[in-house]
């Protein structure tokens, strides 16, 4: 490596140095410092434990929904050409643009108790806001570029000889998908499906619009860490935070490691 | 199985790519589709194999009509371009794909597949995957895997196009004893005239989405029905000419030809085409009609040798087998052995045109 | 288009339209409703002047640094190789798995008046949490990625072809980068940009903790918004969300513009 | 300019691309560098070139040594193979930068590129971007920018390698006039034997990082220093025999042929390799040493046909110039015109085993 390039290099580790890695060992300094006991007793507030399974559920319903209709646009962007594409492709990013605490909003002036649609379902006592299908519907609305934008590129350099060639085959289409096509793009798909879990693990801003963060219901995880935080239990809201991260990592972690192993 | 094409017609939006295209294939046959980039050949294997719906027209297979026939029904097989391998799977794995489709038992599908693996010269490859072969290995186990479900009849899209010359030069022979041996019907698209001249039976050459002339390699060659024949397979020279009665004056020359049997348009201006290796090169004159010529540049090409010549109001390439005779700067004479006559027309320049813009000419 | 795929047109359709659009048409409708005047209201109000300048500032700040940074580790993944290169590589998309309230944590932590660092620059009466800094850092944190992620592909792409012939044609390494690389690669850095400046305005979890939501101080746009949202002034809420998203959506339709009609 | 390439070696990890090449190229001469996929000619090409830098050895340009200059500093044009035309200028811009980064006059400026423009034949696609021009434009924009600084060196790195057949054999005739118009040194890497022998006043034949032979296309063709280079330029026949004093055995005939002259190894095994050209057929033994064979397989090829042949042991192809002489299943007589001799050994395995790896023989 030649000087300039070393200086280069230095400037860049300080640089993330500074905004990633310091920051991150910060909390595992904290934990530690305090023992796991801290840990473990946050592990035994059933409050806590709701608070997580409620994440857990929001992300696999976000999971679920953003992948298979993510999947179904990608091919509609990618396979077919008609009026009113660009206009779709220009909404993908969308909720990019849009800040998490208006999509909130979004949605409580939308489904609200007095809200256009939300009246009508009010009416049914069916409750949007304040409770799971409204949370659901943030977390969706936040986590929804991410499978089409990791599976487009990849469609797209993919083609469809492979495809053509299983049909020449005697494929059905049926086997075709399973077979030559969803292997074929399932690393695009991963990839989104891992971004979607760790922005649905960590939304905050959607959620707590939405939510009210009632606790034992609307509470979610990171809700519980900003709760705990305010009440000044330090110590607890680091020993949330490090389980909500390390999950996060982990899944991160994991997907780059088959990444640079996989063969194809 | 036999195939016949009736009238078939293509077009993507305003372009026409296949523009009535009629012919027959015999069972058994390896027919060559010949013609420059974008002449509507793929297109018309594509309508073939079921992987376009043609806008016109009829494709027959065994006196069946095949245009309501899915890809998939018509159990072609298909050999691509790039490949088209199945990235996901091994050479293995990408052969048995379509036995695998078809459910078929376990034991008939390994033994099918070790008889493909052995055909294709595969034999040690079968656990790779696609991005561990060359380009050679990757169409031979894209041969083996069209060939797997036993399909009656084989298309080949331009398979050794993406190759090196002398893996193609040998793909191309290889290709040629395996059809022998298994006598598949078979139709492949080509924008190389040696490869179509050197492997198949029947050479159908297309020029925007039309079909120019089918034949056999040497009627192509020798009898090209028109001059955009004559000029894309195979080198050629134009010359100009002019046709009076039975004689045929070369402009320029105090040459005078005969009017070729066969040939009987009515007197007027005329183009000879000649062969570089109908061109005969004498040291004296033979005749009063051999026509006087400078070596201009002689290029060495092993087992041939091209000889540039200046003539006085035009330049000619003499194509000549025997070494070391030649020089530059050298005067010699010229006759031309054997030669085509076309009548100089609009089609005339525009085919010239059309091969400047391929680029064929400078 | 076949039956099929029209029935599947119709089901992604249906999502969009539940998830993005109508939620977006609501906002607009809420502030229709109360004539343009609450808009003009807003506008008067010097509170909320200062939180729209916040905004731009952290925006402008995360972008310079951001794509400077991001454009020199770009280069540096692309074009050297390394130990512990899998290492950088992995750390990119790290922001992403960080819920932005964690991040807001650990810089608290980290460069608080008890933190780590922080307690350093407390005794040089550095303000760094509850001020501009930390909020700067907490939006450099959550905006890391876009840049990285945007031109490490286009840079791969690319190659080096182009650039060594510029150096036999007789171009020095400045001139080359100028005329030549930057150029290649400036479509990737522009959609880059984009992402950074839509998710820096729109920030609000990791903000709402470092910042302390100061009234004039520490208040941005959307601290803002949450601020009369939860004081129940709904059309002043509505009307600051108005701005912000529209100044995110033109960014955005500006760049999927120039996109469509770019020549190269 | 001349150029000196003294024992030049470079690794890539544990591969050796480059293993102590040296040859000289005299000014105003146009140089193939010719050998397989992975020999190391392109590598050789970009340590002239500065791109690369050599782990021993030395580039001289008329005498000095270049081995501290950078790519900016030597000033040579370089085409690539994959054209590296500045996707965002237009030819126009493409062609000006050499001549913009010097911050030449803007007179001067258009003029030259104008000059260029013409020279390559590109008047009327100035202002189009490379992608809307076709392979052959694109390399012909590539060419004028390397000449656009009037380099006194042009190096090509395997230039019409992504061309069309037809193109590239247009472009190769219309290399070989521009070098003979500019008489620029020229060093050009190819894997295409043909295009070698077509356009080079001088072919440097390399194999797996070594030089195997450097002489005029002539030279390799007719008198290879060893089997690699035989085989590689060229189609050759290679033939099982025994050398006994001066006579030399045929294996599986009763044919006996001479010791060449200069071919002063002992009696032993050797092998003949005759090019296919060289293997002469007559329906009547002519003398006693006339090998009996059966014709197996045609292949016309428009101006030349090519005949198997199955002798007792082993078969032939032979190259015939006049047509419709031999029909398959024919018995004929062979005699070997010319041939070359060399003794077996290790080496003539192990590049037959290179070149089926390479997917040259199957």
């Amino acid at each position: 490596m030649k000087k300039g390039d070393k200086i280069l290099m230095v400037l860049v580790l300080g640089w993330i140095a500074v905004l990633v890695l310091l920051p991150l060992s910060g909390i595992v300094r904290e934990v530690w410092s305090n023992g796991l006991s801290s840990l473990a007793e946050l592990l035994r507030q059933p409050t806590a434990l709701r608070a997580f399974m409620l994440t857990f559920w929001l992300t696999l319903g976000s999971v679920a929904v953003n992948t298979i209709f993510g999947t179904m646009l990608s091919f509609i962007l990618v396979r077919h050409s008609f009026r009113g594409k660009i206009f779709l492709e220009g909404i993908i990013d969308l909720p990019f643009a849009v800040s998490p605490v208006i999509a909130g909003f979004m949605f409580i002036i939308l489904f609200g108790p007095r809200g256009w649609i939300g009246s009508w379902f009010d009416a049914q006592n069916i409750k949007i806001i304040y409770a799971f299908p409204g949370m659901l519907l943030a977390t969706l609305f936040v986590t929804f570029p991410f499978v089409v934008r990791e599976v487009v590129p990849v469609l797209r350099e993919y083609g469809i000889d492979q495809e053509e060639a299983a049909m020449t085959l005697g494929a059905s289409r049926w086997q075709t998908f399973w077979k030559v096509t969803l292997p074929s793009i399932k690393w695009g798909m991963i990839y989104g499906i891992t971004l979607t879990i760790a922005r649905a693990i960590g939304e905050f801003g959607a959620v707590i619009v939405v939510s009210g963060g009632i606790i034992n219901k609307t509470q979610t995880a990171t809700l519980l860490i900003h709760h705990k935080f305010m009440d000044f239990d330090f110590t607890g809201a680091c020993a949330a935070a490090m389980v909500l991260a390390a999950v996060s990592f982990i899944i991160l972690i994991a997907m780059q490691y088959i990444f640079s192993k996989r063969k194809v | 199985m036999g195939i016949s094409i009736q009238n078939v017609s293509k077009r993507f939006g305003d372009f026409i790519a296949v523009d009535g295209v009629s012919f027959e294939v015999q069972t058994g046959e390896l027919v060559a589709l010949l013609g420059p980039s974008g002449c509507g050949k793929s297109t018309l294997l594509r309508v073939i194999a079921g992987l376009e719906t043609p806008d016109a027209g009829a494709v027959i297979f065994n006196g069946v009509n095949m245009n309501a026939m899915s890809a998939r029904q018509r159990r072609v097989g298909f050999v691509f371009q790039h490949y088209a391998l199945f990235k996901h799977m091994t050479a293995e794995q990408n052969i048995a794909f379509a036995l695998n489709v078809q459910k078929r038992g376990k034991k008939e599908i390994a033994e099918r597949v070790g008889h493909l693996i052995d055909l294709v010269k595969m034999r040690g490859y079968a656990g790779h995957y696609p991005s561990q072969l060359s380009g050679g290995q990757r169409q031979r186990v894209a041969l083996a895997r069209a060939l797997a479900a036993e399909p009656a009849m084989l298309l080949l899209d331009e398979p050794f196009s993406a190759l090196d010359l002398k893996v193609r030069e040998s793909l191309v022979g290889w290709l040629r004893n395996m059809h022998d041996k298994l006598n598949v019907t078979s139709i492949f698209v080509t924008h190389d005239q040696n490869e179509a001249m050197e492997i198949s039976d029947k050479i159908i050459v297309i020029n925007k989405g039309r079909v120019e002339q089918i034949g056999a390699a040497r009627d192509v060659y020798e009898e090209p029905s028109n001059k955009f024949v004559a000029s894309f397979i195979g080198n050629i020279n134009i010359i100009d000419a002019h046709l009076e009665g039975e004689a045929i004056f070369v402009h320029g020359t105090q040459a005078k030809l005969h009017r070729p049997a066969g040939y009987d348009a009515p007197s007027g201006d005329i183009v000879l085409l000649v062969r570089p290796e109908d061109i005969g090169l004498q040291h004296v004159a033979e005749g009063p009609h051999a026509i006087p010529a400078v070596v201009t540049g002689i290029r060495y090409k092993g087992s041939v040798t091209e000889v540039d010549l200046q003539l006085t109001d035009f330049s000619l390439t003499a194509l000549e087998f025997s070494k070391y005779i030649w020089t530059v700067g050298e005067k010699v004479f010229v006759n031309f052995k054997k030669y085509n006559v076309f009548a100089v027309g609009d089609s005339h320049h525009a085919i010239r045109r059309q091969l400047e813009q391929l680029g064929y000419i400078e």
